[in-house]
């Protein structure tokens, strides 16, 4: 009969603290007026969690939280890919006239959801998690209630997601079967202990985790929604999905398979050689016949899916750093993009189709130059940052033995070479047809600051970023 | 014996009621089998000594989600609805898929291996009540969850009423 | 040694004065500083001819040119009784033609450029024959092949000028081709290319056979032939004739310089200079022969006929150039020099009295439309009409005792195709005194066959380009007194000069036949000269008749054999053709591209099949999925 | 005694009809309801192994399905009352605006 | 790992040369861009500046040692032992100068023919300087690639946005050609990296040896970098139009400097850090060279298209170095490199040239061309001179370099030597007849009107006629730094195999 003892909170204050402010957000957006106010307070909440998350190392409610550098690196990328996210969405939401406070609360609950991914140690908990955070995610995609697209994204994003998670619901319910429990750990040892490896049971069980999983990242094939999402989502969400949710299905994906499943690894794996590479390939090639830049982008953020795949399929500490680290350029060169479509986001003006950057090197110089800089960074050509988490993980694979795999991820990211000078050809190459006015704002400026200087600065000195990722597995 | 055909009359009743659900052209019509269907779900649970929730599944299930439902289609009048066909051309691919799948599925379930037996066996439940041992557990090993199912519940609120609740457009 | 640098140098340094001020500066004035230098070298070889005639040759290194490993080649300096003879012939020549330029190119717009690539010329060609390694000598070699490409194509405006001018080049390059693998081997064989090392070790290989691109050969056979490769290219012996009678698209004085009087004999001076590994293979000797022998009674056939004053000659040098290589393949090397240095005389002579002609007819060359020049231009005429003396061989003039003494060595050498180059000898020399007088009477004597403004307008030409002419001609009479054979009471100088190098070429005869064969080779010439004059003088109607009668043998000989069209029908058409229609039309446009733009091309295609999976319908994402767990479960639980 | 692998095919059946009516039903209203369908037939396997392991966490699981049921059903119906406002349909497969 | 000579300069002249021209496209992003004659000032006197910087190398340069020179080291990422580590040896120090002053003749001759976005174009054509010497001094191969790479995207952006009509087809080709060599280069460099335990350092990688099989799938990799860099048969086709759609400063960096970065490769990795391999894979070499030269030059005789021919030209020329390179030997290796630099010198003067004219007319057909030469004395002079470099004419240059090639290549393979010293005539035919097309003739009345090459164009032109007659008559001044690395590498190559092939000796070793 147990006393009910208080847990040790301190590894969970991020998350707590930013409920709190969260909640905090929501109701102040109920008396303040000027919405960039609030976007302001939820940086700066998210500023708080981030200074908190400082001294959080640990393990709290019996197993079920796991606050270590694994999840706090990945909570690094979400505080990332949430601030910028506001950054850039303060002028876009005026425009696109949905400048509601509630956009920040669900972006900070999502983060949240995220968080708790990260760190959850405990199925039941991490399905929660990522429940959370979809259903969040699902009304931002929705959130411009007038455009039929918006609520199309979100229509297919909430039923194909919902359909996802009752697989997701399934595959725990038959471990917890097989298992009698659902802490990760113990499902480890359990499996460990009585020789489940080769059940195919088991097998089932891991196939729609895979599923579930495969999901959120957008793997091929569980895919089809991201384009559809991607394009019809304000394109502030659309940044946000491309990063967020898909890192965090990488956090669970990791944590799932390296240490519930590590002991089967084999097995997982022979699922998702293929996977990886359907995606890298459906990714990279389907991209290449987009009209729509947004559209293009899902295809790519697909594509680089099945790269980071690679890393875990390695299943070395090593392909885990490569993830880490791929994940956190990745949000920058994504956001950065991004950004740029959005500035030519104007009221009469969607500005999402590639032939809109026709001649934007003649009209807009700089903005065509930063958009040079992400789309060479998404490439992976050296010295901006895309190329070392390329390298990291391509590393990571031939050193365990994939090298084969490696050069098939290499020939796609030729390919993908293609479709991303496409916006370079549009923009350097060609005639511009109608001069496009960009709206730019402060914080939008400050968020290309950033997102710039990130893939410079990382793409010449790499080593913070890689001694950060190495660092952050110690002992996972 | 007695427990067998227990089963037996439920299962084939579940299995009978959700085929009803998924085939019924008039959406009012599923969602009364589909209230039936919880009301044999919630026997099948008492059945496996789950008091608790076979009463949720009546009161939260049956009671508010499914009303709720009931709410919705009554909003949209789906006049169309009874004229156009239900299924998708393509239907036969996918009860071939569905087939396919529930078949491995059930072939894979051959070599199951129940995990470790734990300590609620009917008697221990028995001597404080289903709910308090439930309720033990939720509050002290799960509380985490519990946290954060309300914090889903309270996206869900937000979120129905941003996407819902009708408000000018702000500039 | 440093004066002796001089006699290269001064021609180079008035190349570059000429050419980097010629155009502005200098102007008309161009010639001063070209002969001015000519004649500085022509004194200096002077001086070196003495140094020799007191048995004082040099062999040293200017300086260091490459070095590569174990390949090292300096600019160097050889002077011996050769390069003596050589130094006089080309700066002589090359100094009276300058001062025939004065007259002949006066008034014309490239002026300095024409004296800047005399003087390149020359300094080339010394550069050659002064040369005492392989590389130099090809640098030379090269040297002269460019100049003559300047100056064959000095009226680039004129599309067959240009032509010719590419054509001698890229021939000459067959020709070094083989002669620069040889070049190569011969480094290889002696890990040298310095003349003195390679022909004193040049014995130890005299048995040696080598594989070559998988057939075994004897190795002096092989270096050999690859040298005379080169020389066959620069003295147009056939099969590499073609280049040498377009080569008349050029001014006359070049003609007399560079086609005929120097530049081509260049390969009879590199047979010459490697006598020592010639001597060591018979059947180089043979082909040397034969090739000379062949191509002289060839060329002269062909200059039977021909219409055109300039061919004429360029023919008859040709021919003349075949009598110097089978001298040197009979290893009568002496006798093939002896002849390179009076033919240097007479030949340039008999184009310079051409040029004049010309000069007198306003261009025209037809010497159909000539006659009765005499006249008008007496200088001209006595002085061809000596020139022609000479090469048809009459005694007492320079080219009856150098044709004379090729002849007799021929006959009493050693070679066993000796008797039957000599037989084909005496006939060209036949053919050569007929044709010879032929253009002497057709253009001089007679009745004047051209239009009435050319007949008021003919003259004797100027002084500067008369006097070159009398020069030349006391070269082309009184050139071959040095070498009087014994047998006429004659010291034979030039062979005691040249024994050093050569030896004495050994001979079998005696005294009688020697002067039978000579009495031969006079009655040929002296027929040859008579049937001329029967012919253009007497019975101007018999050539008509003949050239009916035998037109289809006629047409052979007036196209030269063919050999042109042949060529561009086997080489230079194909060639195109190849590049046009298969390595780019084919190859590179349709095998390489394809796959470089098919792939591409298929993977766009591949791509906008792919989009249509993604319908935009629900169902049939939530159904890729359901297929995707379906393959997945069959894969992993019954695969 | 029932056995527990009836309960699991019974689960594994309603689970399946959950998806077939997902993937063939053209109203949006069944497709959601076909998902509920699914989630209860977890609950189904749930309870039974909570029964069979004499094991509580089952029905906790099971508690958080239902929790969690509700919220996507709050969620669920306003996108589906959103996307009825715009576009007067609840026929999935007309929604195809965007596509390839 | 061996030693190295420190930079005994002052200062960190390598990097000063990489980093320089950055620096100064850097500032140029901050002038604006309606200040053009201040940007062209700019990168002129920059690229002037780098020159000059250049040429202590030159003077300093120790020729008695094969050891790197000039060396920097610095750590820069840790976590995988990369290195910024810089040195130039015998090898690669010429490369360097005849960057930094190719740049300054690019920077010249597009000062009137570059119109439109002229900013961008000067800050691409730095950036490449930095690039080209930055690959031309990493002794670390992650730096290497890092900057190999760097270089595709302003070169891609000076064929794409500056080019002809066809540029974007062009520009593409270009860059997705390169890449997918440059990606197989990255993983057998990073498989390098796994088996040496750890280390990009070249220096280090080649004091180690490798198993045979794996150094022939390494060659491979490696070579599908360099060979379409180079380019070899039959990866050549991105060159032609590449040349052809590039501004003159683009063909000119092309030609000059950016496809020897292939042969570099060959010689700085394939052949010491595979010696095995390469030996084996020698005939398939000597092969594809020869193909190269022939059809090469065959091509040539088909383009109707100036920049077209000479672009063909250079697979024809380059097909001469990779031979010389793989011949294996002292004459071969010394000559490819030196053949190297003048193929860099004379095609890049040849285009030039080109641009020169086609800045006037705009027409690159040659059949508008025709009696050039008597319009424009001074331009078919310079003209005549880089024919006749180009037809290794002696005292020229491409003499010496092609006279060393087939003197290694018959030693090495006889066929080879033969085959290739026909790729002189073939070469003499085209280059003789593109002039004579062009200069020759009748004068065109579509060119009776042109001017003659002014004070800047003569400016541009003199240096390469200099370095024309210099190398063609004294070229040991080049050669000399050559000689201690050659040495070197040979012995490095021979290391473990019996039968010496460093230099030829003796007729009776070749002709067996």
């Amino acid at each position: 009969m147990p006393e009910f003892v208080m847990p040790d909170l301190q590894p969970i204050m991020p998350e707590i603290a930013l409920t709190c402010l969260a909640l905090a957000v929501l109701l102040a957006d109920l008396f303040i007026k000027r919405k960039e106010v609030i976007a302001l307070l939820s940086i700066l909440s998210v500023g708080t969690a981030a200074c908190l998350m400082g001294d959080s190392l640990g393990v709290t409610f019996n197993g079920m939280f796991i606050s270590d550098g694994y999840s706090i690196f990945f909570k690094l990328i979400f505080f990332l890919n949430v601030i910028l996210t506001i950054l850039i969405s303060v002028k876009y939401l005026v425009i696109e006239r949905v400048n509601f406070g509630e956009y920040y609360a669900l972006l900070l609950f999502s983060t949240i959801g995220m968080m708790i991914m990260a760190s959850a140690g405990d199925l039941v908990v991490l399905f929660l998690g990522i429940e959370l955070m979809a259903l969040s995610t699902y009304i931002l995609a929705g959130f411009i209630r007038y455009d039929v697209k918006s609520n199309e994204a979100s229509v297919k994003y909430f039923l194909l997601g919902a359909f996802a998670s009752a697989f997701l619901l399934y595959g725990i319910a038959i471990i917890y079967g097989l298992t009698g429990t659902t802490n990760i750990q113990a499902i480890a040892d359990y499996i460990g202990r009585n020789g489940l490896a080769g059940n195919p049971v088991l097998m089932v069980s891991m196939i729609f985790f895979v599923i579930a999983f495969s999901f959120k990242i957008a793997a091929v094939p569980f895919h089809m929604w991201a384009p559809d999402t991607y394009e019809g989502a304000p394109t502030s969400i659309t940044a946000f999905m491309s990063v967020g949710p898909k890192a965090a299905g990488f956090a669970v994906l990791g944590r799932v398979f390296l240490t519930a499943f590590g002991s089967v690894r084999v097995e997982w794996a022979a699922i998702l050689i293929p996977i990886a590479i359907l995606t890298m390939g459906v990714g990279n090639i389907v991209a290449l016949s987009q009209t729509n830049i947004k559209r293009m982008l899902a295809y790519s953020s697909i594509a680089h899916a099945g790269y980071i795949l690679i890393g875990i399929i390695t299943g070395t500490l090593q392909g885990t750093a490569g993830v880490l680290t791929y994940l956190l350029i990745y949000a920058f060169m994504n956001m950065g993009a991004f950004a740029v479509i959005i500035m030519l986001r104007s009221e009469d003006f969607r500005g999402d189709k590639i032939t809109d950057y026709k001649g934007l090197a003649k009209t807009h110089p700089l903005a065509a130059a930063l958009m040079l800089v992400f789309m060479f960074s998404l490439t992976g050509i050296p010295p901006t940052a895309g190329f070392w988490g390329k390298f990291y993980i391509f590393m990571a694979a031939i050193n365990a033995g994939y090298t084969w795999l490696v050069v098939v991820a290499l020939i796609f990211s030729v390919i993908s070479a293609y479709f991303y000078l496409r916006i370079v050809i549009y923009m350097y190459m060609k005639e511009p047809k109608e001069t496009v006015r960009l709206t730019t704002s402060p914080t939008l400026g400050l968020a290309l600051a950033i997102t710039l200087a990130a893939v410079i600065i990382i793409g010449v000195f790499p080593d913070r970023v890689i001694e950060f990722a190495r660092i952050a597995l110690t002992g996972f | 014996m007695i427990q067998q055909l227990f089963f037996a009359y439920f299962s084939a009743a579940i299995v009978l009621l959700s085929i009803l659900v998924i085939t019924r052209r008039n959406p009012v019509h599923s969602v009364m089998w589909m209230l039936l269907l919880f009301f044999h779900l919630a026997g099948l649970y008492l059945f496996l000594g789950a008091e608790f929730i076979a009463a949720i599944q009546v009161i939260v299930y049956a009671g508010a989600i499914l009303v709720l439902f009931l709410f919705v289609v009554l909003l949209l009048n789906l006049r169309e609805e009874l004229k156009t066909n239900r299924f998708i051309t393509s239907w036969p691919v996918s009860l071939i898929i569905c087939g396919g799948i529930f078949l491995l599925i059930i072939y894979s379930l051959r070599d199951f291996l129940l995990g470790p037996i734990g300590k609620y066996s009917v008697e221990y439940v028995r001597k404080e009540t289903n709910t308090v041992a439930l309720g033990k557990i939720l509050y002290t090993e799960f509380l985490l969850p519990f946290e954060i199912a309300s914090l889903v519940l309270l996206v869900a609120i937000i979120g129905a009423i941003v996407l819902a609740k009708r408000r000018e457009k702000s500039h | 040694m440093n004066n002796y640098l001089l006699v290269p140098l001064l021609p180079l340094a008035a190349f570059l004065i000429n050419i980097l001020l010629g155009r502005n500066i200098l102007r008309e004035k161009a010639h001063w500083v070209s002969i001015f230098a000519v004649a500085g070298s022509w004194i200096v070889s002077v001086m070196i001819l003495l140094d020799v005639l007191n048995g004082k040759t040099l062999d040293e290194d200017v300086y260091t040119w490459i070095i590569s490993g174990t390949f090292k080649v300096s600019v160097g300096v050889l002077i011996d009784q050769l390069t003596a003879v050589m130094l006089i012939v080309v700066t002589t020549c090359s100094m009276l033609i300058h001062i025939y330029s004065v007259g002949y190119m006066h008034g014309d717009k490239g002026y300095y450029r024409f004296f800047a690539y005399l003087s390149l010329f020359t300094f080339c060609m010394l550069m050659l024959v002064m040369s005492n390694n392989f590389l130099q000598l090809y640098f030379g070699w090269e040297g002269v092949g460019l100049c003559s490409y300047f100056l064959i194509g000095f009226y680039f405006n004129k599309k067959s000028a240009s032509d010719a001018g590419k054509k001698a080049f890229i021939v000459n390059r067959f020709g070094d081709f083989g002669f620069g693998l040889g070049i190569i081997i011969i480094f290889l064989t002696f890990g040298s290319i310095y003349y003195g090392p390679v022909f004193s070790q040049a014995g130890g290989f005299a048995e040696q056979t080598v594989n070559f691109l998988g057939y075994d050969v004897h190795l002096m056979t092989l270096i050999a032939l690859l040298l005379f490769c080169g020389a066959i290219g620069k003295s147009a012996q056939m099969p590499l004739h073609v280049w040498l009678p377009d080569a008349m698209e050029g001014p006359t004085p070049v003609s007399a310089l560079i086609h005929a009087a120097t530049m081509v004999t260049a390969g009879v001076f590199l047979i010459a200079r490697c006598s020592p590994i010639f001597n060591l293979s018979e059947v180089a000797m043979v082909l040397v022969a034969l090739t000379g022998a062949i191509t002289s009674l060839f060329a002269a056939s062909i200059a039977l006929v021909q219409k055109d004053i300039k061919r004429i000659i360029a023919y008859s040098t040709i021919s003349q150039l075949g009598y110097m290589f089978l001298a040197c393949g009979v290893g009568a090397y002496t006798a093939g020099v002896f002849h390179l240095y009076t033919h240097a005389f007479f030949k340039a002579l008999l184009f310079l009295c051409a040029g004049s002609v010309m000069h007198a007819m306003s261009g025209e060359l037809n010497i159909q439309k000539m006659g009765g020049l005499k006249k008008y231009m007496p200088v001209t005429y006595w002085t061809m009409l000596f020139a022609s003396l000479s090469i048809s061989g009459v005694p007492g003039f320079a080219g009856f005792f150098s044709k004379d003494e090729i002849l007799w060595l021929a006959y009493a050498g050693t070679n066993p195709v000796g008797k039957l180059v000599w037989a084909i000898g005496t006939i060209v020399a036949f053919m050569t005194a007929f044709y010879s007088f032929r253009l002497i009477f057709l253009t001089f004597h007679g009745e004047f066959r051209g239009t009435q403004e050319q007949e008021r307008h003919l003259h004797e030409s100027p002084k500067t380009m008369t006097i070159p002419l009398i020069l030349l001609c006391v070269g082309a009479v009184g050139a071959g007194w040095v070498g009087i054979p014994h047998l006429l009471g004659g010291g034979a100088y030039f062979t005691e000069f040249m024994k050093p190098l050569f030896g004495h070429p050994e001979a079998v005869g005696t005294h009688a036949e020697e002067g039978m064969l000579m009495m031969i080779s006079v009655i040929a010439g002296f027929s040859g000269i008579g049937l001329a004059a029967l012919f253009y003088l007497k019975r101007t109607d018999i050539p008509l008749k003949l050239g009916q009668q035998f037109s289809s043998v006629y047409r052979v000989l007036f196209n030269k054999y063919y050999v042109d069209e042949l060529y561009s029908f086997i080489i230079v058409r194909p060639a195109i053709w190849t590049g046009r229609n298969i390595l780019a039309g084919i190859t590179d446009a349709k095998i390489i591209e394809s796959v470089v733009n098919g792939v591409p091309n298929a993977i766009g295609g591949f791509s906008r099949a792919l989009r249509k999976i993604q319908t935009g319908v629900l169902h049939h994402y939530a159904a890729v999925m359901a297929l995707g767990l379906l393959i997945i479960l069959a894969v992993m639980l019954l695969g | 005694m029932v056995p527990l692998d009836w309960y699991l095919i019974l689960s594994a059946t309603v689970f399946m009809i959950g998806v077939f009516g997902f993937l063939t039903r053209r109203n949006i209203i069944i497709m959601f309801l076909s998902i509920e369908l699914m989630l209860n037939a977890v609950n189904i396997s749930l309870l039974s192994f909570s029964h069979y392991m004499q094991d509580m966490r089952g029905q906790i699981l099971a508690f958080f399905v239902i929790a969690v049921a509700a919220a996507e059903a709050a969620i669920g119906l306003a996108i589906i009352i959103a996307l009825f406002k715009n576009k007067a349909t609840v026929h999935v497969d007309e929604m195809n605006e965007m596509k390839g | 790992m061996e030693k190295t000579i420190i930079n005994n300069l002052g200062f960190p002249v390598l990097s000063t040369l990489i980093f320089l021209p950055v620096a100064g496209a850097v500032f140029l992003l901050f002038v604006n861009r309606s200040r053009g004659t201040v940007i062209k000032g700019v990168s002129l006197v920059i690229s002037l500046i780098t020159f000059i910087l250049s040429l202590p190398l030159f003077v300093k340069f120790d020729r008695t040692t094969h050891l790197m020179q000039f060396v920097e080291r610095h750590e820069w990422i840790r976590a995988w032992n990369i290195n910024y580590h810089l040195g130039v040896d015998g090898i690669s120090i010429l490369f360097v100068l005849l960057s930094t002053l190719i740049t300054i003749l690019c920077v010249l001759i597009s000062w009137n023919s570059i119109r439109m976005k002229i900013k961008e174009f000067y800050i691409s054509l730095l950036v490449i300087e930095g690039a080209m010497i930055g690959v031309f001094c990493s002794l670390d191969f992650m730096l290497f690639y890092l900057f190999w790479e760097a270089m595709l995207i302003p070169m891609y952006l000076l064929i794409g946005v500056w080019g002809g009509p066809n540029r974007i087809y062009a520009a593409t080709k270009f860059f997705l050609y390169t890449l997918v060599g440059s990606v197989l280069m990255l993983v057998g460099i990073i498989v390098l990296y796994l088996y040496s335990g750890g280390t990009f350092d070249i220096l280090e990688l080649m004091t180690k040896t490798y198993p045979y099989n794996m150094q022939l799938w390494l060659f491979w990799a490696f070579f599908a970098a360099f060979a379409v860099k180079v380019p070899m048969f039959p990866v050549h086709t991105w060159l032609p139009d590449a040349h052809t759609e590039a501004p003159t400063a683009g063909s000119v960096i092309l030609a000059a400097v950016l496809i020897k970065m292939g042969a570099y490769g060959f010689l700085r990795f394939s052949l010491p850090l595979f010696p095995e391999a390469s030996k084996a894979m020698t005939p398939a070499m000597l092969v594809l060279s020869v193909i190269a030269i022939i059809y090469g030059g065959v091509i040539c005789l088909a383009q109707t298209d100036m920049k077209r021919l000479i672009a063909y030209s250079s697979v024809s020329h380059m097909g001469f170095v990779t031979l010389g390179i793989f011949s294996l030997n002292t004459q071969g290796m010394e000559g490819g490199i030196l053949q190297m630099i003048n193929h860099g010198i004379i095609t890049g003067a040849l285009f030039l040239s080109v641009g020169m004219i086609y800045d006037r007319t705009h027409t690159r057909q040659i059949a508008d061309y025709g009696g050039v030469a008597s319009v424009m004395p001074l331009y078919a002079a310079a003209f005549m001179i880089f024919t006749l470099a180009s037809i290794g004419l002696p005292a020229t240059n491409g003499f010496i370099g092609e006279f060393l090639i087939i003197l290694g290549g018959f030693a090495a393979k006889q066929w080879a030597g033969v085959l290739a010293a026909t790729g002189i005539i073939i070469g003499a035919g085209y280059m003789l007849w593109l002039y004579q097309r062009v200069f020759f003739m009748q004068t065109n009345p579509k060119v009776a009107e042109l001017k003659d090459i002014n004070a800047r164009e003569m400016v541009t032109l003199l240096p390469m006629v200099l370095l024309i007659f210099w190398i063609g008559l004294y070229p040991n001044t080049f050669l000399g730094f050559m000689h201690e690395s050659v040495r070197h590498l040979l012995e490095r190559i021979n290391e473990g195999s019996g039968q010496e092939i460093a230099a030829a000796k003796n007729i009776m070793e070749i002709l067996k």
